[in-house]
């Protein structure tokens, strides 16, 4: 029994002073339950994805809360935690719950992450990694993207601006896209320029912090089909990995989900990254199995991940230039490509989405999911 | 800011002494220590003495801390490989950063980690240093 | 296609001073896995409920790093927080997995909350309440609770005793119990004469702070059978409601979960309450139709919800006496019937206990869990 | 502690001015506002000013408060409703515990809630105090 997206709805990534968990909630949640043309009342359960709530805002059971803010009663709601796949791991649950025999359901990510300062949220992210040996002796989530960079330029004699190229690229798919936190052009040098976070991370290569909110009702009826979603862990401490470069978790359900879907990579048209830093983006392209080790290198250039590339990645700007409102951020990636699918991507739109592929990862690959959607 | 005395005391022999793990049924070698070995399901693993000394894989420098360490940055941060072959990512002391170099030799310490909030709980952990 | 529950395995809930996540997690873990007879490596996908991780301990993404402390690597792996309820949101997400297709899932539960001050726990325990209009104008959980104490004992015209005996009764079905916090009696006078947390609420009518680990195997085959696990929501703020004292959520999950297992209320054998504190036992009665509005406390009696009552409760303690680590509490509920109904419950056996029934809340019945399981 | 000050800057019109949201659809009254009416599922609901007398329902002394509210405990948190049928939960001061009644006439106040953290950053909100 398939099962498909019916409805979307989203907010703007971007730093709202002025707008409340409950507002983006409220937004992204009645967009979506509008354009699926069900009644509110027909929603079996909503899942929620939400990374950081328990810690930047004092608000744990967003669940309930969801469902109260968007005046659903009597309804089954559970909040997910899975760091940046949160979103993903909510949508699989909303995809099971649905082969289990519900009609529809409603899933919905949330982050509000600017009410506090830019510290705090990047001690949030490291929420994702291990705190007795990696935080708690003064290890950041950046930092530790940093060390996999050094390592990589080193071992496979990279110059960064190779990697970094993936930041200007996003960037160029993001211009003029509506829903984008920076819909605008960067070039190679701005991002060189930029402040440096952890050596050799700049800022301009990780996303800056966000709010937003997306949510999907998923239903037996719909014009955009899941094919697969498939979930994958890896050890816990990056660290402790045979190669620290290499993404088992990412490789693990790459080959789960096109198994699934009885897909070859070859038949996938289009890919939404989880580039939580240009290196990261770099490395989940070889662990997907699009480039060979130390070869993904090789594919950040217009030519290949472009909007007319041979893959394009990140058609509408990725965690970098779209924003990455972390438990939110992963059904931005689904609702891209629904909109890739049905021939609504405005100025980003490929020709001939037919399968479109997203990938979303908690912490340093720990958990990677991917996503697989076609026309219907 | 929330103290973890105990969390931070429990680990105390590790970050002193820095314990590994070693499965007696495929020899696979742990840190921290682990009580199911991940290769062979095994669950017979013993602690054991790592050794102090390795070589550095990669590092970086932290420029935005969390809260607890903001005065103590920048600071550097490596991925070290002991002598056994087991890797940890520990901070790197009494080096300059343009000292740094990939396969540089490096020796285990103790030194303070962070003082947490008002009460300056200080903690304690394993750093390493050039030999 | 029916859903059995495997193995089971527990941690005594105890103050873990030497004790770690880690720790509680492998013990809990093994001893579910062992007592199923499955391979670990059949397993298809681990739920994991956990309530204040990220606020206590600094730690989040606990599916991932559950995998991979039980050396699971390669597996799905989900955390799911709704406070109280997290446990059995995590049972709920594990049977629809199984019926979706999965053969084999593990669930499990973990709290450390004994890291910290109980100041912070009891901060904790407010995440699950709007941070807004309650947390940050100083109300707590326990707060909150008093009120509708106050309001309970005022408009039905009954004195604290005959509410506070619900902790007596249920401190004397723990004695001797392996896995209790507190295996022992307690009298009438020793809860009324305990500090006052809120007044009226007792030090003696709330769970204390605690930790501890629960886990169970669901699969296609075992010895107790799932019948439904059913959840719903109320208004978030527990003011805005028609009535405060009436818990809607758990009306309304009982509603259905009795309509899922084709029973009526009057087939229930036993009960294991979500007794937070002594007076939500009483309006849980209430709710879920075991007694009319404002006659639940009529039941507090040893001769109505003793073990040899017509209703046993709290069979090996409930929250108060065999503890309340929070997000492993429903998988400890779980765990309880299922040694009712296999006959390996020791002292605390009924007799013929052929269906039994627990609920859970998040926050103040925000969001309510029941789910009743039978020998097969 | 982590300064939430964007959070309390959104809430100041209600904390200060207590305003609550109606339903055009149903008249339904709701603290906080809300956009959708869970009663008819309406989304016109305008923004108006609450009454700012009412009685109380029910009370409790706070004796366990979260960490920023320490220096104040104990104090006193009561389910109040309003003039016009609307309830909320808010601090009850001005009043010794012995004073307080079922039903008692109450009317809102501006009142400092907390300090956080040792910056001292102050915030306000209502309270209730005996007519
Ligand atoms: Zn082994
Ligand atoms: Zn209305």
């Amino acid at each position: 029994m398939p099962v498909y997206i019916r409805g979307v709805g989203l907010t703007k990534v971007s730093e709202y002073w002025k707008k409340s968990i409950y507002d983006l909630v409220v937004e992204a949640g009645l967009e979506a339950l509008d354009s699926s043309g069900i009644d509110p009342s027909e929603i079996d359960r909503i899942y929620v994805a939400n990374a950081l709530g328990q810690y930047i805002n004092r608000q744990g059971h967003l669940g309930a809360y969801v469902a109260d803010a968007l005046g659903l009663l009597n309804t089954g709601a559970v909040r997910v935690e899975g760091t940046g796949a949160s979103g993903s791991m909510a949508v699989y649950l909303g995809y099971k719950d649905l082969l289990a025999g519900a009609e529809n359901i409603l899933v919905l990510g949330v982050e509000k992450m600017t009410d506090v300062l830019p510290t705090h949220v990047y001690t949030a992210r490291s929420l994702a990694e291990d705190w007795s040996y990696l935080t708690s002796i003064g290890t950041t989530f950046e930092g530790l993207e940093a060390i996999l960079y050094r390592l990589y330029m080193k071992r496979y004699n990279v110059d960064q601006e190779k990697i970094a190229m993936l930041s200007v690229i996003s960037h160029s798919h993001a211009e003029g896209v509506k829903h984008a936190q920076f819909p605008r052009k960067i070039n190679l040098e701005s991002v060189m320029r930029s402040p440096i976070i952890a050596d050799p991370l700049h800022l301009l290569e990780i996303p800056a912090p966000c709010d937003g909110a997306a949510a999907v009702v998923l239903s037996k009826k719909g014009n955009v089909k899941i094919d697969a979603v498939e979930m994958s862990t890896d050890e816990f401490r990056v660290f402790e990995r045979e190669d620290p470069l290499w993404l088992d978790a990412v490789h693990d359900s790459m080959k789960k989900a096109l198994a699934n879907a009885k897909l070859g990579i070859n038949e996938i048209d289009f890919v939404e990254l989880y580039d939580v830093s240009t290196i990261l983006g770099v490395l989940e392209l070889e662990a997907m199995g699009f480039a060979d080790k130390g070869k993904g290198v090789e594919l950040i250039s217009e030519e290949m991940i472009g909007l007319n590339g041979k893959i394009p990645v990140n058609t509408f700007g990725g965690l970098k230039a779209r924003g990455d409102p972390m438990g939110a951020t992963a059904i931005y990636q689904i609702i891209e490509i629904y909109k890739q699918l049905i021939g609504e991507a405005d100025r980003s739109q490929i020709d001939n989405a037919k399968i479109g592929l997203s990938l979303s990862l908690g912490g340093l690959g720990n958990t990677a999911v991917i996503s697989i959607l076609s026309r219907k | 800011m929330i103290h973890r005395i105990p969390d931070y005391w429990r680990n105390l022999p590790v970050y002193l002494q820095l314990k590994g793990s070693v499965c007696k049924k495929c020899g696979a070698k742990y840190f921290p220590p682990r009580k199911i070995c991940p290769k062979c399901g095994s669950r017979e693993l013993e602690v054991y003495d790592l050794p102090r000394r390795g070589k550095l894989l990669s590092w970086t420098v932290i420029r935005y801390p969390a809260k607890e360490f903001e005065k103590f940055s920048p600071y550097v941060v490596g991925l070290i490989e002991l002598e056994d072959g087991v890797r940890l990512i520990a901070q790197i002391t009494d080096v300059k950063e343009d000292e740094l170099k990939f396969g540089m030799e490096l020796r285990a310490t103790v030194r303070r980690a962070f003082e947490e909030g008002e009460d300056g709980i200080v903690r304690y952990t394993y750093k390493f240093v050039p030999i």
